[in-house]
């Protein structure tokens, strides 16, 4: 994509089980699909195990021998690079004894710093310039939050912040529906919880939109936090209580219970799209974003077809050039 | 870059070669497969997906005729929705006839009168739209016209060239286009056959797959006969046909024993088809004008028509552009 | 009479509006996905430890998706599958180190099903082959003292700790499988019978089986249509899904180029007296545009029409020599 | 045992005209009918070269004779064909015909030479009854007025007392495109169609999008019911869609104004609109004797489709036959 703005796409969309999207061939082609359609750059996620080989820095050198195998890999496909690398450190991983951590636990501040190190070092070495991190794990598995605990959470970030600074890697707090930084005014206290020269905001168009937060009011009101973007649109918004529903991984996203809404997420330009994504592209060209805008469909059908829609939107109603 | 930009672009001379789409496309509805035609939804999601990897136009079955006509008002109205979408137009269309000896038969001279009479009324009801080609399969079904003797041969290409003269006077090329399964497949058969055609009437499509199946090397037909050559189907095959696989009773193109899947997008893997030397000969004969991509029946075994379509317009830039644009 | 004790092991995938998922998509996919296996007849369900929580959630506990499946015409749970395919520093059975974090997981996974009636507790006693490789003599006795230590802790629960063997496992060969079952106590070591792993380590699953009857607790039910001759199983990072020429391993019963002979086996079950469960298993049925519900179909008749014949030949011959 | 066998319809297996060719998927999905639960299927008239079970023609160029493909019927667990469904719209490739009307008496002739080539093949493969489309599209012919009721029991007179012949009965279907949907007027063409040639298929799904009431019709027409297709119904046609022009596709196909995503399912399916049991129960009641033939029309996923029906039948259905039985028994 040839733009003031750059552009990447997230390669989530693709692994949607645990055992597909695991040999390089089909890997290829969605690094062939995401080139043909104008992107040079993706967003990798964070994940477990041996199926799961985009998803850890050693599984990727096992699988690639080194960053630069990595990389070459990538190039083998006209892909140049990786943006940044989506990380939630409460997500418990094989590769770490399947151990149940938590930001607003101190005691566990010390392991989740000494966790991002690897991520951050593999995404120095292929250059890719953010980690983005969920801050905090879902709502309804924990008790609201005192002011402590943002206190807490803070301090963590700052840690890994600095962490990921040394080695001129950016750390990006991912707001997401289901976390228990819901409303806006947590939000706002997180990112005062935190250094600005160390931690920034990633902006998840889709994730606010249900949250109940408009994603172009707050960029306007915080834009000076925002070192990542999410871009995605959404057709339903949470009622306000969905996301304490228990399971609301599934409950809420997958439909099991509540209004049974099984898809959430969705393409740009989707009939009924509650994001105003124009005005928030608007907003961002208006301040300079420098960041990476990063599109994405998380799980919601066939993925090449979700790229090529968002291609087409990003050309024909974003003007932006393919190549 | 701006919109005035990337139109600017677009028109930058060096490009002589434009990509189109032959429109076979299946996606997964909330009822099963569907076509791109199932709605205005669907067609709509369709040519955005194509517009998106970067073709500039499509290429459509003149069977479409009724459905434009009853769901769209008619050929042009159907084709300005193609151009809402960002494509040129419409460049090429495949007329699929029901091949039967006892009325449609190009090797049976008592048939041909109904068959100039189709191209009649077809050429008319087309008239309101600029297309380059229409594709023909020139011969029935192999089974059908076998023992292929030079004789049918001459007569089929009499057939053809009465044809050409009626598309020509509507402005269109008629093309052949030799399906692994039909009469005239094999190499000295193709070769009679063009002997007899008049090269203003009758041009050659060359389908790159199909050719490779029937074991005749495009890249070379494509060289021996690259004057009259109006166009190609650009998809790879990962076999060729075997025993009777080109005159399995009833079909050979879904049934034949061997083979569940014959057609394979472009830069697949263990692909038959060399891009690259086809394209050097594209280059060295100075071909101007429309390359299409083709790849029927993508779906067939898990596969997937949208990633098909990214990964041979991937190709295409990556590989084959880099010879001849 | 019919062989009843059919259970299904549970693979499954299934289309939802965010792509191919498993049933446990959400509860409405899994009420549709057990309703289906009970249209078929199967009376067992076998499932993975790490489905628990999220069939605790969809249906409140373990023992409600019980009543849930006996509603629908099951007999129980049959079987719960356990693994650590990858070895980590945590977990290794083949490093002595791992192994109190090993038996505490498993015991984690027992209580999950107390106060069922559960019959196996199924293991893969090794991780990948490259990643234990050399396999020696020692590490295999390493391995069979963890599996030993397991097994007394299950069967206090009620449970029987039975072995899986993956073709790409450390135990994979007959002379790797005869050590380890030699190491290994009969009181509290089990044989689960994989027909198609054991097939494509070049083992036979029919052999296997009269060999191992007195241990063995269980079968899975499925084919192959390839014996890895090329050292697949030991290639890094994954032979599973990622050998380099062999895109699918796995088929259901029944397909066109299957090497397991099912007939003979059902007849040798039938003649050794056997009288446990069959599990059917189909992993990756969706490869190649596959569909995990058609490919249930075809195995479950390849069940009533083509195993019922070899089960009634096997009993008429028993009866004929009594 | 009542006197109800119960079928499969194989159309959901073929959502586009490419689709379910070659042999090996026609020996999966026949496996599936078979272990779902079902005795016999039924096929859907094709014409065609990848129409392989479409007609007899293309029967016997796959499987060398009928007795061929009865015997890989009966290789796969299926006993029977039960029956074929044939629209005299359809044009045959394998006899150069174009679209025949029922309405035009000059199309009759046309219509039964090939209802009788159905008919005779049924016969062989352990079929009893030719289901045919009783009318056009309203929106493509315009209400039905007594002349064409007339035209159209005539035309089916003469189809049914053909494949009588053949032992072979004709059942009308009514779709929900059809102007036989209106007060009276399926009515008026069974009392003008020999009684002894002509009866009905109850298709549940059609007459609830038409607005009928499945239940009602197969009392009313007790004596008259001579097939019957289980499908569920998504949604009714209530605001007269199918009076519009090119409705088969613009409503039928396209989901009409409100794009219904998919009018039809398998009987069972979620927020599906038909009472199976009550249907069951309505036909037990009248001693109906014959095919049952489930339907998805099109799916998602056949095999799943089949599978939740299967589920209906033995869980639901079956019981409800059983209980029928036993009272006659005591």
């Amino acid at each position: 994509m040839r733009d003031t703005l750059r552009w990447a796409y997230a390669l989530n969309q693709w692994n949607i089980r645990m055992d597909v999207f695991v040999r390089h061939e089909d890997q290829r082609r969605a690094l062939k699909t995401l080139s043909a359609l104008g992107f040079g750059h993706i967003e990798l996620a964070a994940g477990t195990g041996r199926w799961d080989n985009l998803g850890r820095p050693e599984v990727i050198e096992i699988n690639h021998g080194s960053p630069e195998g990595f990389l070459a890999f990538l190039r083998s496909c006209s892909v140049n690079g990786v943006s940044s690398m989506f990380w939630d450190p409460g997500q418990p991983v094989e590769e770490e004894g399947w151990a149940f951590r938590s930001t607003r636990n101190r005691d566990d501040h010390a392991a989740i710093v000494e966790s991002a190190k690897p991520f951050v070092d593999f995404l120095a070495a292929i250059g890719a310039e953010q980690l983005v991190a969920r801050p905090v794990g879902s709502a309804w598995m924990q008790p609201p939050l005192g002011r402590d605990d943002i206190a807490a959470i803070g301090e963590v970030w700052n840690s890994v912040g600095k962490v990921a600074a040394a080695a001129g890697v950016g750390l990006a707090l991912h707001y997401d529906c289901l976390s228990a930084v819901h409303t806006a005014d947590e939000l706002r206290r997180l990112l005062d919880a935190t250094d600005p020269e160390l931690v920034g905001l990633a902006l998840d168009t889709a994730e606010l939109t249900i949250g109940g937060i408009d994603p172009v009011a707050f960029y306007e009101e915080r834009h000076e936090r925002v070192t990542h973007v999410h871009l995605k649109d959404t057709r339903y918004a949470d009622t306000g209580e969905e996301y304490r529903m228990p399971g609301a991984e599934t409950t809420m996203l997958r439909g099991g219970a509540g209004r049974r809404i099984e898809r959430w997420f969705f393409e740009l330009g989707t009939e009924g799209g509650l994001v105003d994504v124009k005005a928030f592209v608007a907003a961002l060209r208006r301040h300079g974003y420098p960041g990476w805008v990063v599109v994405e469909s998380d799980h919601g059908g066939n993925p090449a077809e979700l790229a090529m829609l968002n291609s087409w939107y990003l050309q024909q109603e974003l003007s932006v050039a393919r190549t | 870059m701006t919109a005035d930009q990337l139109a600017q672009r677009s028109e930058t001379p060096e490009r002589r070669i434009k990509w189109s789409y032959m429109d076979h496309w299946r996606s997964n509805g909330p009822a099963g497969p569907v076509d791109q035609w199932h709605s205005h939804r669907t067609m709509s999601s369709f040519l955005k997906q194509i517009k998106a990897v970067g073709f500039d136009a499509i290429d459509t079955f003149d069977f479409r005729l009724w459905q434009m006509y009853g769901d769209y008002g008619g050929p042009a109205k159907y084709q300005e929705m193609v151009q809402d979408h960002g494509l040129e137009r419409i460049v090429n269309i495949f007329h699929a006839a029901d091949y039967d000896l006892r009325n449609y038969a190009p090797h049976v001279p008592e048939t041909h009168e109904n068959i100039l009479e189709d191209f009649r009324v077809t050429m008319g009801h087309w008239s309101s739209v600029e297309l380059d080609n229409i594709i023909v399969m020139p011969a029935t079904l192999y089974y059908d016209m076998e023992p292929v003797t030079e004789d049918k041969l001459k007569i089929s290409a009499e057939l053809w060239n009465k044809v050409g003269e009626i598309t020509a006077g509507y402005g269109v090329k008629l093309t052949c286009h030799h399906e692994f399964f039909c009469g005239i497949q094999s190499e000295p058969d193709i070769e009679v056959f063009y002997s007899y055609t008049d090269p203003r009437y009758v041009s050659l499509f060359i389908d790159t797959a199909q050719h490779c199946i029937a074991s005749v090397d495009p890249v070379a037909l494509y060289r021996r006969h690259a004057h009259r050559v109006s166009g190609f189907h650009f998809k790879d095959t990962r076999n060729v046909a075997a025993g009777d696989d080109h005159r399995h009773r009833p079909d050979s193109e879904i049934m034949a024993p061997t083979t569940g899947k014959w057609f394979y997008e472009m830069g697949t893997p263990h692909g038959l088809v060399d891009f690259e030397a086809m394209m050097t000969a594209v280059r060295d004969n100075d071909y101007r004008g429309w390359i299409s991509v083709e790849h029927d029946k993508a779906n067939k075994d898990g596969g997937d028509y949208a990633e098909s379509t990214a990964i041979a317009r991937w190709y295409a830039v990556n590989v084959l552009e880099k010879i001849y644009r | 009479m019919a062989w009843t004790k059919w259970s299904y092991m549970d693979h499954w995938v299934t289309e939802t509006p965010q792509g191919p998922q498993p049933p446990s998509f959400n509860r409405a996919y899994m009420d549709r996905y057990i309703k289906q296996l009970s249209a078929l007849g199967f009376k067992g369900f076998d499932t993975f430890f790490f489905y628990l929580p999220m069939i605790e959630g969809m249906y409140g506990s373990v023992k409600a998706f019980e009543h849930f499946l006996q509603d629908n015409g099951f007999e129980k749970i049959t079987g719960i599958f356990s693994a650590y395919p990858y070895a980590t520093k945590y977990t290794a059975p083949h490093v002595p180190e791992t192994h109190d974090r090993i038996v505490a997981d498993c015991m984690a996974t027992v209580r999950a099903v107390e106060g069922l009636s559960v019959e196996n507790f199924i293991v893969m006693p090794s991780t990948t082959y490259f990643q234990v490789e050399p396999v020696t003599d020692e590490k295999i006795k390493i391995m069979a003292d963890l599996w030993n230590r397991v097994g007394q802790m299950t069967l206090e629960h009620g449970m029987r700790t039975t072995c899986h063997f993956e073709f790409w496992g450390a135990i994979r060969t007959r002379e790797q499988l005869d050590l380890f079952f030699r190491y290994t106590d009969p009181r509290y070591v089990y044989f689960f019978c994989d027909t198609a792993q054991h097939t494509i380590a070049g083992v036979d699953p029919l052999q296997m089986f009269r060999d191992y009857r007195d241990r063995c607790t269980g079968f899975h039910f499925k084919d192959t249509h390839t014996v890895d001759e090329h050292e697949a199983y030991r290639t890094p990072p994954d032979p599973e899904l990622m050998a380099p020429n062999v895109t699918r391993w796995f088929y259901e019963m029944g397909t066109e180029g299957g090497l397991v002979d099912f007939p003979a086996l059902m007849r040798e079950i039938v003649t050794s007296g056997y009288d446990g469960w069959l599990t059917v298993e189909h992993d990756k049925a969706e490869l190649g545009g596959g569909s995990y519900a058609e490919a249930t179909c075809v195995a479950k008749w390849y069940i009533d029409n083509v195993l019922a014949e070899a089960q009634a030949e096997a009993e008429a011959q028993l009866e004929a020599g009594r | 045992m009542t006197d109800i066998r119960w079928g499969y319809a194989l159309n959901q297996w073929k959502p586009q005209f490419d689709d379910f060719v070659r042999r090996e998927q026609h020996e999966r999905a026949l496996k599936t009918v078979s272990i779902a639960g079902f005795e016999g299927v039924e096929l859907t008239a094709g014409t065609g070269r990848w129409e392989p079970l479409g007609n007899p023609q293309q029967l016997i160029a796959n499987f060398g004779s009928l007795t061929g493909f009865r015997e890989f019927l009966s290789g796969c667990g299926i006993a029977a064909v039960s029956s074929w469904f044939y629209d005299p719209q359809q044009r045959s490739m394998e006899h150069l015909t174009p679209p025949y009307s029922p309405l035009v008496a000059a199309d009759v002739t046309g219509i039964v030479t090939r209802a009788e080539w159905f008919a005779g093949a049924l016969a062989q493969l352990g079929g009893s009854v030719l289901v045919v489309r009783a009318a056009p599209s309203a929106g493509d012919v315009g209400p039905l007025d007594d002349a064409a009721l007339r035209r159209l029991a005539d035309c089916w007179t003469a189809v049914g007392r053909a494949t009588l012949a053949h032992g072979v009965r004709t059942a009308l279907h009514v779709d929900f495109l059809s102007s036989l949907r209106r007060p009276g007027a399926l009515d008026r063409l069974l009392g003008l169609a020999d009684p002894a040639a002509v009866g009905l298929a109850v298709d549940t799904a059609e007459l609830t999008v038409a607005g009928l009431d499945p239940v009602e019709v197969i009392r009313r027409h007790r004596g008259r019911v001579w097939h019957v297709q289980y499908k569920d119904a998504l949604a009714a046609d209530t605001d007269e869609e199918y009076l519009q022009p090119h409705a088969e596709y613009s409503v039928r196909q396209r989901g009409g104004s409100r794009e219904i995503p998919r009018w039809f399912a398998e009987p069972g399916a979620h927020g599906g609109l038909v009472d199976f049991a009550a249907v069951t129960r309505a036909l037990l009641d009248i001693g109906y004797a014959g095919w049952v033939v489930f339907e998805s029309d099109q799916s998602p996923h056949p095999a799943t489709s089949a599978l939740l029906g299967g589920y209906l039948l033995q869980r639901d259905l079956r019981p409800v036959t059983a209980a029928a039985v036993e009272a006659a028994a005591r």
